[in-house]
């Protein structure tokens, strides 16, 4: 083997091709688990389609030794199982990869190159023979590759053993049959072909402290310790498993075990502008409220976020951004609804953003948001993306201080009402444009008007210019205010002095780490920010002024950050360049690097 | 006027109900709408409604939509929290607000437009829920504040002010609601004090979604001549398929009635309301004869109003979602968050 | 009188407080109508409330030799017919100004001003004195008013008496009724003061081939002159009245004398998604289309905007917009959904925008509109304003070229389908990002399927990212081809060498035009661009980078035009000022003036 | 099977119909569908009904919205335009389409979550309009694209794969239709092909708003036990109110009937439906009774199927406006445009 093939230990990515419906999802996770229980750092990404079954669908996994979390651009080892997508999967093999298939059927000659690997396995063949009932055969074929991979790439048979017992846990009878397909598996790669190869897996200690899990179930989790008791939605892919998320952890946490009584209420709305409206009634009745939806949902409550914006009520919104425009691609993953979500409804409305860029996040900024949203009397859009949201991530373990209390913001209780001559709920008393709020039937004092319309300090209606530019100037100074509150941007520097930036969000992050680690490899040193809220703080202007160029990484067709940025700081937009990846696949190191070096290129040309 | 035990006037001039606060403190701003709108006269009924349950205003929640009918909660219960919500999206304001706080009494006030039209969907919902509140539909025929274009409730060969005559049938609130599974339906009429003021109690005291229709002509846009939404035309066709008295729990019912004569419907909180000189043909449980009953008088051009249908054994919101009976809006923060240990337990499938 | 007093002939304004649905609007109009059939170019202005019945209005007439068309920002000579805001409206007479009220009643002493001249007129008691029938009373009151500015503003007997009898055609015997009112104040005012006022109208013939109609009307006319079939809509305040205009003429002139079968269908939509869809379907089945809307209609119709950007469908909308957020002051004006329009629903969408900024622009952009939605395939939204949309403007006659046609944009119809071979929807023959489309039902070889769902260029379903790229980056091609089609700024250059801009839109465009000549007066030379659409011009960016320095007016205060040429042109962002008016009211030109002076004094200091 | 004489088989294989087309002419792509999806029989069924009612394909504009049975117009009459819109709206695209051009037969597939959640509006009111369009609701309980949340159509009782239990009561889209004044409306099952081909038929060429509410189980999210949606339950519990068969114009009636045995129901275009073993206890023209007898057999767990309702009198929404017989969408340029000169004569009152 030539070193260049040594290097890949712990260092390649596996796709799978396959059928969807197929029960390959287990397989695969398995798959993963396994490398991330030996201790190396690895990354999964699903690419399903937007139907229920009979699809091509694949699944890449990486395995990165240095923890770069992103997709690196290369498949090094394919299983191609779908027989329609083969010669696709074939193509996208990177030199020097293998190809895995099932060699039940004979391929056709003419699909082969000569610059990689091809492995064939009778994987439909020896489960047919091995396993009576029709279904299994089907799902043990699955079970089957992962044998095989197991042997191919050096797995450890007993952590596999351990996880397919935990899996089957409920059902242990099925654990045997599982086993046994990967057995067949392995045995027959081993039988055939000398294992391990070049690219294998080595135990590491990498991954302790860390856990797998996506990041709608992490915002999930984040609602349930936020205290958040009402969830309102309309069911949309991808961001649905974030209600999944938050109700299974409700059914196991928040109900009492004798009446069955539940401390929560989840509503299933007839559509969104209902859910964002159940939201707003419960948030204004005291409550903690939020609604998970992605982009054709966030078009449908625009016009009740401007009424939350101008009645000044709390909201949590979990925007799961996938493909636009309009249906778009459902299952493929975008951020391109940062614009959209920064100034949604007509009027002069906007609104405050948090950018989660992992699962981690996913589950401290959802804590934020209901923070936030009760602090500044508004709603709080948290911009999550399929990537980060139905993906299993690795990331750190999730951790709670118990000491921490959430912050309800400038409510009056009964004992405040009691001692207060009048309540105005639109007064700014404290200068930072955040008005005094009550909650419906605490005291007869406390009792307001909400409303869309012109309305004063005193909460009368109002047609009065003055009394209309109060209020939206007000509106403006809360706005101020929430930039010094919201988080602020993530800062790395490079270790040399440098005038070049990239800022990036989201689940770009990762992939514009790594391409500033291997730039910097080529002698190209950048500092990097990434934006973690809007309104901005002033660390994100003061970072650009420190530069005088500054790429921009996201994944949207029209540069959504940018623009934001260009409207939203003082930076000169002449000194922001953009890197743009807008496929509907999460964006990889490569196309960051590829970018940046194109740019560099025509800058020095200029 | 009711059979129960009118409150004794104390000396020194007004009347003050069991909380020992009188009617003007359930009034509310000056209303803006036109003189003689029925609006009005609905804001005056639900006044005296409230006033008689000796309800504490500030333990109401006033919602609405957009429109003339959506702006009345101001001019009613200034001592009650109010929301002012988007065109024909109170409903879903109303569940939230229900979800959050079971305790609180929603007085929801809609209009024709508002809930027919653009609100029909969330209408709709609100009824499948069995959303505990009470929802008024100030039901004119017109949108009035955008100057009267017909609504969905114009019958059809009413004619418009500026001449054009309605064609598309009607969507009818009562016999919708009927149809979803309303558990509380009801029709009335702004000009029939006697019989709006019991009713909208009863809705206020029914544990479900109660909706009154309430016929409230628009003397600006639709009170003409061949109009069918006009004071004139409502007062010739109404019919009253019963009288009603509401009866508040402890009280006992003074007046005795002949057998038959009256039919008393118990409510959760042991209040009765008491259905008088109801048409023996109507059986104000069974949902199908209501149905027909409806529409049969239609037939003859004939609007049934009263209490048409109630089921008090259908479970609200909060009883299909199984909530706790403390409102979630009270739950301390301890009993929600889970905790540091929790957590470390939680996550060990995702190790 | 002083020479001061006399240059106020022919320039002033009169502002009438009154009550709303006491019947003073045709009071008004016959005032307004009158100084425009003496010659003398005039404009007025409703202040109305969001009621329909008892609350305070204002009318607001500009009596304006030079026609100056926008506000001035004084009121010389106020009518105080209603007791609730007379403090108010007293207070607001500018300094040598008139106030007229009823003295029937006592004044209060304490209500007075010894800067301007008070004259009372006890109208109630004449009127009541006059006439029996309760309803009249009221009413004559508001004629007789009229005939007192009559008398003190020298206006034209007869051409009042012509107007009221063309007004009352119909029912002649309102006739004398009228003009008794008219004269009880004329006599009234003749015989107590000495007339007329140094304020006062001389004929003039600065208004032939002039007419005077508000912009909502005018637009109507412009659909049915662009051959719109099918409007739908659903009632708002302040577009309302686009329909009824439609309505109306296609009453007069698209109805069958004998049949009276209609050529066009009106639907009124259940609500705005609604009517934006019906719009969608008509186009797409081959009529030209449109709905008209206001701020809340546009939050509510963006899910489909996104669709007709995406699916590439032509429809038109029109947003009279209104103050916002949310329901906002229905009854006020201002222009802040230029960013909500632009870039309307989730995703990477952009939408072409029209700003007429007068009635017969509105009528002109009308057509233009349905040619560009039809060539471009796209939505277009034209933004008018509750000022342009709802208010009586003097503008030019407007005009029909019978020459002209209709641009259908790339149709294949029968005999195109018949001889092509195959038909691909989405396919850029031409290279402008414009596909060929089809109506459906006319050949067979033209079916193709419509979907919000990615597509490729042949119209079939895809999640492939190549297929997806190529149509996003297609569809950035056909907006550059809109800048191209798109009507081009209007640019007015000042005699004297400046490098200095002013930027507006729409309505402000009158408020802009007399502030230019006021400050050139006093040695301040600014150059004028008028946007028209959007995307830009290369015009726009050219005249901006003419200058060193651009102030940009409009009616937000989010800067929304501004953020758009931030966003969309590669002009400097330093060097663009805002003059931001947002109260409600229509801009005036003093509002501009002090903006400038401000901003010049900060950028002198600076 | 139906009684109408079948299209004689021409030599060399395929059926032709009137216009010399196969039935292979009517299909679409291949469907992307779990295998045994009830909406797949649904889109054969279409098939077999557009064929043999002899309709050129690309003069019929299929319609639909988002979700599994919104994508089933991909798997039929490709040589049709489609409109896949956005979610639940739907029927204002069609009320648009329909506006534009009258000639075309607009035929509309939609789901339950589609129609009856987020669409309701929009479905209620084309409703109203009485829209001349076939609007066909596959209808299984469940959102299936979303992997099988429950719809507003789920029994109470009715269970999910993940064994949750719904609570709600369900909203029936055929006693809605019937409430809203529907002027056809439909019920069938997507495993009785025998049924729903004349059906769909009927409902084609009905002129007016069409519903045809059809069963159509979901295997994959609502197929299990305990679901009142599945094949099982389905076959179990549907009650065929009558046999129907679908004869076109000129055809006269082949087989000779029994008095009363058969009840025939003209259509406009003079094709008539044969209603056949019709309960005697059922009348078709009578919305009162024919909601009664739907529930009555509700409450005996009973899905009554076939024609429930019709009324072949209420005119569409062309009718309701007038408009004229040309398709609007092409009426040429110059009937529309007034010209300069009315342009000067209307500015009269402007100056
Ligand atoms: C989204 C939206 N669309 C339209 C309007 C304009 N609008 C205000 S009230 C109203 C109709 C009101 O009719 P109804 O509910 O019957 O009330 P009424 O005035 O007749 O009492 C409409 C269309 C609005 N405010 N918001
Ligand atoms: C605005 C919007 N909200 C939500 C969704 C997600 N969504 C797609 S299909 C669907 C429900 C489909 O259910 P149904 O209409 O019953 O169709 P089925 O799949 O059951 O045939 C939902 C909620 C969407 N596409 N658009
Ligand atoms: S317009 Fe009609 S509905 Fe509105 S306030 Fe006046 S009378 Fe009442
Ligand atoms: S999920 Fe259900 S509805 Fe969707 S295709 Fe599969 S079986 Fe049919
Ligand atoms: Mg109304
Ligand atoms: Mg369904």
């Amino acid at each position: 083997m030539s070193a260049g093939a040594k290097s890949r230990v712990n260092d390649f990515v596996i796709r799978v091709a396959n059928v969807n419906g197929t029960g390959s999802a287990s397989a695969n996770s398995l798959l993963m688990k396994t490398i991330f229980r030996m201790g190396v750092p690895v990354t999964g990404k699903n690419f399903f389609p937007s139907n229920i079954q009979g699809l091509p669908t694949w699944y890449e996994i990486r395995v990165t030794k240095d923890a770069y979390l992103a997709r690196s651009g290369d498949v090094d080892v394919m299983v191609a199982m779908n027989a329609q997508t083969y010669e696709k999967d074939l193509n996208r093999v990177t030199p020097g990869g293998v190809l895995i298939y099932d060699s039940t059927w004979p391929r056709d000659r003419m699909l082969s190159r000569s610059d990689i690997t091809i492995l064939g396995i009778p994987l439909a063949r020896m489960c047919n023979e091995h396993f009576s009932n029709a279904r299994a055969r089907i799902l043990m074929k699955n079970m089957a590759y992962v044998g095989a991979l197991a042997a191919l790439l050096d797995l450890d048979m007993d952590v596999i053993r351990n996880l397919v017992e935990e899996t089957f846990a409920a059902k242990a009878k099925l654990v045997p049959a599982n086993m046994e397909a990967i057995e067949l598996g392995a045995n027959y790669a081993r039988e055939h072909y000398d294992c391990p190869l070049a690219m294998r897996v080595e135990k590491l200690d990498k991954t302790a402290g860390h856990i797998m899990i996506d990041g709608n179930t992490a915002a999930g989790l984040g609602c349930v310790y936020a205290g958040a008791t009402v969830g309102a939605w309309y069911p949309i892919t991808p961001s649905t498993s974030v209600m999944d998320g938050f109700k299974g952890f409700c059914e196991r946490l928040r109900v009492d075990k004798e009446t069955g009584e539940r401390d929560y209420c989840i509503i299933q709305a007839e559509d969104e502008l209902a859910a964002i409206g159940i939201v707003l009634g419960a948030t204004w009745n005291g409550a903690r409220a939020f609604t998970p939806t992605s982009g054709p949902g966030i078009s449908l409550m625009s016009e009740f976020l401007g009424f939350g914006y101008f009645a000044e009520l709390p909201a949590v919104v979990f925007d799961v951004q996938r493909v636009g425009p309009s249906t778009g691609m459902p299952t493929r993953t975008q951020q391109a609804d940062i614009l959209a979500a920064a100034y949604a409804s007509h009027g002069d409305t906007r609104h405050v953003l948090l950018f989660p860029s992992e699962p981690k996040e996913c589950f401290e900024l959802a804590v934020t948001a209901f923070d936030l949203a009760d602090r500044l009397q508004t709603p709080v859009i948290v911009l999550l993306d399929l990537d980060i949201g139905m993906n299993d991530w690795m990331c750190e373990e999730l951790t709670w201080d118990d000491a921490y209390r959430i912050d309800r913001g400038k409510v009056l209780d009964a004992k405040a009402l009691e001692s207060v001559e009048n309540f105005y709920r639109y007064l700014d008393s404290d200068g930072d444009g955040i008005p005094y709020r009550t909650y419906p039937g605490v005291h007869p004092k406390g009792a307001y008007f909400v409303r869309g319309s012109g309305h004063n300090e005193y909460g009368k209606y109002t047609e009065e210019s003055s009394e209309y530019r109060d209020l939206v100037e007000r509106l403006n100074r809360k706005f101020a205010t929430a930039a010094k509150l919201v988080p602020k941007p993530v800062i790395q520097r490079s270790k040399h002095k440098t005038d070049t930036a990239i800022v990036s969000v989201g689940s770009s992050d990762y992939a514009v780490r790594e391409a500033i680690d291997r730039l910097a490899a080529t002698g190209v040193h950048l500092n990097y920010m990434r934006i973690k809220a809007f309104p901005f703080s002033d660390e994100v202007a003061a970072f650009l002024h420190e530069h005088d160029r500054v790429f921009v990484a996201e994944q949207n067709r029209d540069a959504q950050l940018k623009s934001l940025l260009t409207l939203e700081t003082d930076y000169p937009k002449e000194r922001m360049q953009s890197i743009l990846h807008y496929g509907g696949l999460p964006m990889h190191s490569r196309s960051v690097i590829e970018g940046i070096e194109q740019l560099a290129a025509r800058g020095e040309a200029a | 006027m009711t059979y129960i035990a009118k409150p004794k006037i104390l000396h020194g001039g007004l009347e003050r109900n069991a909380l020992g606060l009188t009617i003007r403190d359930y009034e509310g701003g000056m209303s803006t709408l036109c003189a003689g709108c029925g609006h009005d006269s609905v804001t005056a009924a639900i006044v005296q409604a409230i006033f008689e349950l000796d309800i504490p205003p500030h333990r109401v929640a006033k919602m609405s939509g957009i429109g003339c009918s959506s702006k009345t909660p101001a001019y009613f219960l200034s001592a009650s929290h109010g929301f002012n919500s988007v065109h024909g999206r109170m409903p879903s304001v109303a569940t939230g607000a229900a979800a959050a706080n079971c305790g609180l009494y929603l007085l929801g006030v809609s209009g024709d437009g508002d809930s027919l039209s653009i609100g029909i969907g969330q209408f709709a919902h609100a009824v499948r829920r069995n959303l505990d509140m009470c929802y008024i539909i100030e039901n004119n025929g017109v949108y009035g504040l955008t100057k009267g274009q017909f609504s969905a409730s114009a019958d059809v060969g009413s004619k418009a002010k500026k001449g054009e005559v309605n064609q598309q049938p009607p969507i009818d609130a009562v016999q919708l609601a009927m149809t979803l599974g309303g558990t509380f339906v009801a029709r009335s009429f702004s000009g029939d004090k006697d019989q709006l003021v019991p009713l909208i109690k009863a809705a206020i005291k029914h544990e479900g979604f109660a909706l009154v229709d309430v016929l409230s002509p628009c003397v600006t846009f639709n009170d003409h001549e061949d109009s069918t939404k006009s004071y004139a035309y409502t007062r010739q066709f109404f019919h009253r398929a019963m009288h009603l008295d509401y009866v508040p729990p402890a009280e006992e019912i003074k007046a005795a009635y002949d057998e038959g004569e009256v039919m008393p419907v118990q409510l959760h909180d042991g209040s009765r309301i008491l259905l008088r000189k109801i048409s023996e043909d109507y059986n104000v449980n069974n949902r199908g004869a209501a149905i027909d009953y409806i529409r049969a008088h239609q037939r003859k051009g004939e609007i049934v109003t009263g209490l048409l249908y109630i089921d008090e054994s259908e479970p609200d919101m909060h009883g299909l979602n199984r909530t706790t009976l403390t409102p979630l809006s009270e739950i301390p923060y301890e009993r929600l968050c889970p905790g540091s240990e929790t957590l470390s337990k939680l996550q060990k499938r995702y190790r």
